[in-house]
């Protein structure tokens, strides 16, 4: 069979969502954040609620979201995309509303607005990027950034003694009885890019049904932060972060599944 | 006539918000403007026109709340005392970047630092010259009675929508913790029309995508939108405001705001039982300062007291206004001591009657 | 006519409401009015004061240096505010307490003992309106009828029941009332 | 059995060169070209066409959304 | 035996610490600010590390513990002690220092700091009086507010619904690396000072051995708050708070020893 | 001489920082200075010297972190740009009320809001008049070269104790970015000894325990610290520096501070070129701002051009001093873009020499 | 065998009166006084000061710390 | 001597690393210098460029809108610079990628293949030398033995053992530059 015969528009099976604007995306080849803002656009697309979606974008290399994501887009200051986001559910409680942050954004200088929030319940959506480095600004150490791990703020890696202890912030999340629905996941491989989809669908049916805060992490690489060509970062990230974050569902439907919820890292249980 | 009601300050400010059809107020306790939100809470705003009240965990999430909300077109407001509004530096920034509009309410207290919860005027500079980073202005307005306190959250809020920017009520302690006869005007309905055009409430199939940001990383873009912004504080310069209090004579003028202007009121009064001719302009816009008017008056009067519960902040707007041609002073107590009329009146005969 | 009044005693004695009321009278009577608190952190035992003015013109300064009139219930307000009734003025007080009594000659000084009184009466709630009815009693810058009016405007609808108690502690303070010579 | 024959496009000016779609595909058709787009990245582009299935894990994986999948049922 | 007899220098079992200054306490009769304060300066006194000390003071009612304790002391804006602990402790880590705060301060404006300071995993000690509401500002509702609890900004008691759910921040801190020694304490009763007494005797050890960050939390009245009497106020603590916020060690030495932490309220475990 | 090095601005703070012996640096990334934190790092400051270097989670906690430190007699610093310093500003505002000596280095950028990441001189206002809640003022330098981003790390340091005040380096993403050659001055050893009678490392037995506090509840002695602020303010006048470039035969006046002097240094030049008298004050210490020296000068010059990369806020200041005895004028270029020396010609010729 | 006798203090001015060591007293020896200090609050003082074991509860719950406490072995 | 160069072209390219041994170079032969890159946030594939000034006196503006010499490696900078180079000025560019080359008469034109030249010698890595030699060949402002000063001064220690190959590329470079006419 020839392949002009093959590419119809009657046997297309993928193509771009329209949801996603046609403006070339700002990120590095091979960087997750495209791909995750490709998951969330599918899912809206297939719920059919862009009319009714309100997206708020971080300070992080996604700050640009706004360029891609074919939604009305608030841009936040750094940190304060939870807060943001509770300004605008609360005003418009039958939209569906969703903040998408970096590692930096949401477990530094936002910790408080994403505690807060989660605690408070807000009906919304968070997508946080768990990439371990701050991408924007040029690969400075993030919360996450692993014990060890270099970046130019810890150019001879993390030292725990000296610059503290990665924060595993979704398991604290986790906890808050304001959260419904709690996961881990990733977008390097086309299976777990489906289990992202999955887990994101989830997420805005639990606000359409007004359940609780969805919060979803997506552990992804940041090969230029990290100095690695995209298909050795991928790599490395199953073999260093994924041990570390573990990728899984915590809570679903307000009940906590994840049996390890409480090994965080150098707690030891008796 | 409306209802006549005898109201603390704060008390005005809420019960305004609700009837001005507010649509949220996103605050975090700090004396002395509590009472906003308590009222708010114990009235039951959220009944009486479904307005949003929330608590918020700090001044950063209750500034950003009223980012997010006014994003989508909501007459938004929060309140908060000096070190509180010290912490909304940047996402007033960014408000003022973003041309949103919304009401923010700063009952002063004496700084800096900590300071006293006792009444003072010393945020004049961070209020009218922008406390945060970039050149943007607020719409201030300053009111000197309870009164005031009421009809300028209505003010404040079309204002803020006339020009798509973040309007601010100066006021402090005094205004905001005294009780005086309020006409309080007519409930308004709360879901007003408003522009759309820029809101995002979802992107319908007959717009495009709309966006709130300040963010231009090309600073060629970023220059436009500043000229945009500055030719916007430009107009926003026919919204002055000011009361003249027994100028038509003056030979001598007071320049006061707020509750300093009260006080000098009075002591207006205590220098012509004395047969002096002094007379107050008060500035009711800080931002846009009524520079012309002072310009008018300066050529009339021997000499400008500025009297501010500060160490001298407005003094500058006003030398500036008078181009320097009259002796301009300062007077005012401050860190939370409130001037009386007698001292005001002391402070003038030295330093510009017998000066 | 305007009277500018300084009430001032502890936390809890009901100076900021008994303030309240006369002001709520005052614009029963469309008369022009001012209520100025002192406030601080909310600390049991403080000292409370408040400022009323009542005036038939637009009140200029909330804050003032001098009084013409100043109702004292305790040492310390004593102390701070005796120096500062304009000559001519009145002092009424509270002797419950007090260690040091008012020594100026230039002004009317007046005595009530609501302390004693409204223990007597069998509610301390009464107290502060036993106070009002004294000074009532000495300047009746505002008729009763009003003061009823403000008082019940200004007690939440609760407390409406009380009404007649303290229409009688208005009264009693206003049979107890002398006049004080240092 | 019906065979799944498969196709991909890429829009070659917008592919980023970063090569994960080379890996995730399970019939190994993908290759990156020599050469360069007009951003100067290699592109991918499909070497070995016979071999696509259409399973759509290169379009599923592709952080740019650059590839378009076909499929037909081959008798 | 006659009083005088008993009443003799050589005679005399307990009397208020030195440490304590002779200013009157600025707190309402009956508040456990006071109480704590005492038992805090008790331990300095015994381990005789007065020249060493320094503490926080918050902002709230305690803003004014400087007044009241014989130490070096810094205040601290609203929420930041951990940070200006975290500044002092780095510069100066042979010294004790320690942060003392309130509810609001630490688990609502300061949550950034306190995660971050806890993660980090700095050698400091945190004092956390919960009295379930800001004394300080006249009795508006705080993050450990009860559900139904009345105050001047929840008049009609705390409705989860519209205003958030309680947050429980010393059981996450327990979950946090960086913490040591995490417990929630009382002194209300003599039984109850005592255990503080040697809670906080630990925390000191603690620091001394260098062992992380430890963090307690004493349940405390706030009568005036709560418009109750003193001896109502800590009826009503026992029956209401105590049942919500357990007292009991969290995380000794390194290791949770809590079974129930992860039930925190509305977390269903399966 | 030093060591002669080739140097970015921001990287010569941070190596300025260490041989300053510096005991503490606490900051959070962001654009334009990330170097500064970067280079901290690599450099090993902290075995270099022992000097303590974080990476704090906010600009919040940086600054508190800094007020810690400085609370203990501590040499220790903070940089940021202009979001993160507005994030400050309730620290700075605590630091000052309480009196304590740090240094803040601002490397500002285009804004208002997130704006964009290019060099800017828009936090003007909020550096000298005071961005945070209340009276009080930074000593403010502003340097315009490589070799300053050096010398003033010292510099601020030693005014910040000598007066126990907040200093601040207002720089902006030119200078630190730009490399130039840069003479390093001698490592100095950390330990210094400074006054040990107000801060706070322990209590000992021969002395009053010691209080860093901000706050005052008492008014009356919240204004007596208040005057004393006041006072200090005034004496640090003497500190004034500025730099006079063909200023002695100038006709004309240019007045432009850091990255903007460097640029009107360039356009003085293509004046004289032309054969027009121009001259050049650059402010270096922008508070205290060199009012006399520019009175005097004034006197000698038929127009003043005062340039700035934003809208026009130390016109103000200019004005101010000069009593506006003299036209003076506005330009620049803002919002991230620089001007050009022919741009600055261009407008001098225009609004100055022109008009 | 030894009995204890004790013995308290109260700091009368500065006592507030918050009354939590009346009901802390295992022999029930305090009790609140009809008069007040000068800061108007009644105050604790021992009213059956026979039954005071010198326990310290009572100085030990006292949020002002105003209660010192004296103690011997009565043989 | 006042030289002011833009240096311009994609990121990893070596733009900003050949204008830092330029400024290095100078200040070996006790030159004024200053290099002011553009900086954005850190993406790959985006433009590059520096300015670099090389003077006898003190430099004023280190940003300029005008050039004496532009050193060009890509399309996007031609369009860009081409117009900025002053009279009698130089264009150095090296043609790969380019689709539109110069036409400016008035200026001194240089051509270096540097990039197909880099390729030849094995090493993407010699590829700013290359040009670098170009431009030293064309304006001979600082001494090759400084060039060389400079360029170890400025590679990081681990690199040294490339000061061969580096000098080797540098002087390829001037081998191979030769002029241009649109
Ligand atoms: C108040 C403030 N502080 C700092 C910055 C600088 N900044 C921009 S993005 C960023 C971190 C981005 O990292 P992350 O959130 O992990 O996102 P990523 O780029 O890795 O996706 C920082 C620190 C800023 N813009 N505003
Ligand atoms: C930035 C800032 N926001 C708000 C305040 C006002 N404020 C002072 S104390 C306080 C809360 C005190 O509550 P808590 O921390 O629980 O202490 P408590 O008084 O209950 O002991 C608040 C909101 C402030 N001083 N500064
Ligand atoms: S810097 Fe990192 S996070 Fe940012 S776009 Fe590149 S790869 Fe992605
Ligand atoms: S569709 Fe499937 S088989 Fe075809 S190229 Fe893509 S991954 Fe390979
Ligand atoms: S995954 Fe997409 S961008 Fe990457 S090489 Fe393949 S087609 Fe190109
Ligand atoms: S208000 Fe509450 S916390 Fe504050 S002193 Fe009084 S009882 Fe204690
Ligand atoms: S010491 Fe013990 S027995 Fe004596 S009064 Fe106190 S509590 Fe009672
Ligand atoms: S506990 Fe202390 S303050 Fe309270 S009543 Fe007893 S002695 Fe007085
Ligand atoms: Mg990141
Ligand atoms: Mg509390």
């Amino acid at each position: 069979m020839d392949i002009k015969d093959i590419i119809k528009p009657e046997n297309l099976v993928y193509k771009r969502t329209p949801l996603l604007t046609s403006n070339t995306l700002s990120y590095c080849p091979g960087c997750g954040h495209g791909t995750t803002h490709r998951v969330i656009m599918e899912v809206i697309e297939e719920m059919g609620i862009q009319a009714d979606t309100i997206g708020i974008a971080p300070v992080g290399c996604s700050v640009l979201a706004y360029d891609f994501m074919d939604i009305d887009m608030v841009q936040a200051a750094h940190g304060r995309a939870p807060a943001v986001a509770t300004g605008i559910k609360r005003t418009w409680p039958e939209k569906f509303v969703f903040s998408y942050q970096g590692d930096g954004d949401l477990a530094a200088i936002g910790t408080s607005e994403t505690i807060h929030c989660c605690n408070r319940g807000e009906s919304i959506v968070i997508i946080f990027i768990n990439n371990g480095i701050y991408g924007m600004t040029g690969g400075q150490m993030a919360p996450t950034t692993l014990v060890g791990m270099k970046s130019s703020t810890s150019p001879y890696g993390r030292d725990v003694a000296f610059m503290g202890n990665p924060l595993k912030i979704t398991e604290l999340v986790a906890q808050l009885p304001g959260t419904c629905f709690v996961t881990r996941q990733a977008v390097h491989t086309p299976a777990a890019v489906r289990k992202t989809k999955k887990a994101v669908r989830m997420a805005f049916e639990n606000q359409k049904a007004n359940k609780g805060l969805s919060f979803i992490e997506v552990v992804s690489n940041c090969n230029s932060g990290w100095k690695m060509t995209p298909v050795a970062a991928n790599k490395w990230m199953e073999e260093n972060m994924f041990p570390f974050y573990p990728l899984g569902d915590m809570k679903v439907d307000g009940r906590i599944v994840s049996k390890e919820l409480l090994s965080l890292a150098g707690v030891k249980t008796e | 006539m409306g209802e006549l009601q005898l109201m603390k300050g704060n008390e005005a400010i809420a019960e305004a918000a609700i009837r001005a059809g507010c649509d949220a107020y996103f605050g975090y306790p700090i004396t002395p403007q509590s009472e906003v939100l308590e009222y708010l809470m114990s009235e039951k705003a959220y009944e009486r026109t479904g307005m949003v009240v929330l608590q918020a965990e700090s001044e950063l999430a209750a500034i950003n709340m009223v980012y997010g909300a006014a994003s989508t077109g909501k007459r938004v407001m929060t309140s908060s005392s000096s070190p509180g509004i010290s912490l909304k530096q940047e996402g007033i920034s960014y408000m003022a970047g973003a041309e949103l509009p919304c009401l923010i309410v700063n009952v002063v207290r004496g700084g800096p630092g900590l300071g006293t919860i006792q009444p003072s005027q010393a945020d004049y500079f961070q209020s009218t010259k922008g406390g945060g980073h970039g050149d943007y202005r607020l719409l201030v307005l300053a009111p000197a009675s309870v009164q005031e306190m009421s009809d300028f959250v209505k003010l404040a809020f079309d204002l803020a929508f006339k020009y798509r920017n973040p309007a601010l009520i100066l006021s402090d302690g005094v205004i905001g913790q005294m009780m005086e006869k309020v006409e309080l005007f007519e409930q308004q309905p709360r879901a007003t029309t408003f522009d759309q055009s820029w809101v995002t409430t979802g992107k319908t199939p007959n717009r495009e995508r709309n966006i709130i940001t300040s963010l231009n990383l090309d600073p060629v873009l970023q220059e436009q939108h500043n000229h945009h912004l500055q030719e916007k504080y430009e107009r926003m310069k026919a919204e002055v405001r000011f009361e003249r209090y027994h100028c038509d004579d003056a030979e001598y003028l007071m320049v006061a705001y707020g509750s300093s202007a009260r006080i000098c009121q009075k002591a207006v009064l205590l220098a012509r039982e004395k047969g002096i001719r002094v007379g107050l302009l008060r500035p009711i816009t800080l931002y846009p300062f009524p520079s012309e008017p002072l310009l008018e008056l300066s050529k009339q009067v021997k000499g400008i007291l500025s009297v501010e519960m500060s160490a001298g902040q407005m003094i500058e707007d006003v030398r500036l206004a008078v181009h320097d041609t009259v002796k301009v002073e300062h007077y005012g107590r401050y860190g939370g001591v409130i001037h009386s009329p007698e001292e005001v009146l002391d402070a003038f005969m030295k330093k510009i009657v017998g000066g | 006519m305007n009277e500018e009044i300084i009430i001032a005693g502890f936390g809890g004695q009901g100076v900021l409401s008994m303030g309240k009321i006369l002001a709520y009278s005052g614009i029963m009577q469309n008369m022009e009015v001012s209520w100025m608190p002192s406030y601080g952190p909310e600390m049991r035992g403080g000292t409370a004061n408040v400022t009323v003015i009542l005036s038939d013109e637009r009140v200029s300064s909330p804050v003032l240096n001098t009084y013409d009139t100043a109702i004292i219930l305790n040492q310390q307000s004593l102390d701070k505010f005796e120096d500062k009734v304009k000559p001519g003025g009145l002092l009424l007080y509270d002797s419950n307490g007090i260690t040091r009594h008012p020594i100026r000659k230039d002004i009317n000084i007046q005595l009530v003992e609501a302390a004693t009184e409204s223990a007597r009466m069998g509610s301390t709630r009464t107290f502060n309106m036993i106070v009002l009815g004294a000074y009532l009693k000495t300047k009746p810058i505002v008729a009763l009828e009003n003061v009823l009016k403000g008082l019940k405007k200004s007690l939440p609808s609760r407390h409406h029941h009380l009404m007649t108690l303290n229409e009688e502690a208005i009264k009693r303070g206003m049979d107890i009332v002398k006049p004080f010579h240092p | 059995m019906a065979k799944m024959k498969g196709a991909i496009v890429v829009d070659m000016e917008r592919c980023k060169g970063c090569e994960l779609c080379v890996g995730s595909c399970p019939t190994d058709v993908i290759r990156m070209a020599g050469e360069v787009n007009g951003k100067g990245y290699h592109f991918a582009y499909m070497e070995y066409p016979d071999n696509c299935t259409g399973c759509t894990n290169c379009a599923v994986v592709c952080p740019d959304g650059v590839i378009t999948v076909y499929r037909v049922k081959e008798d």
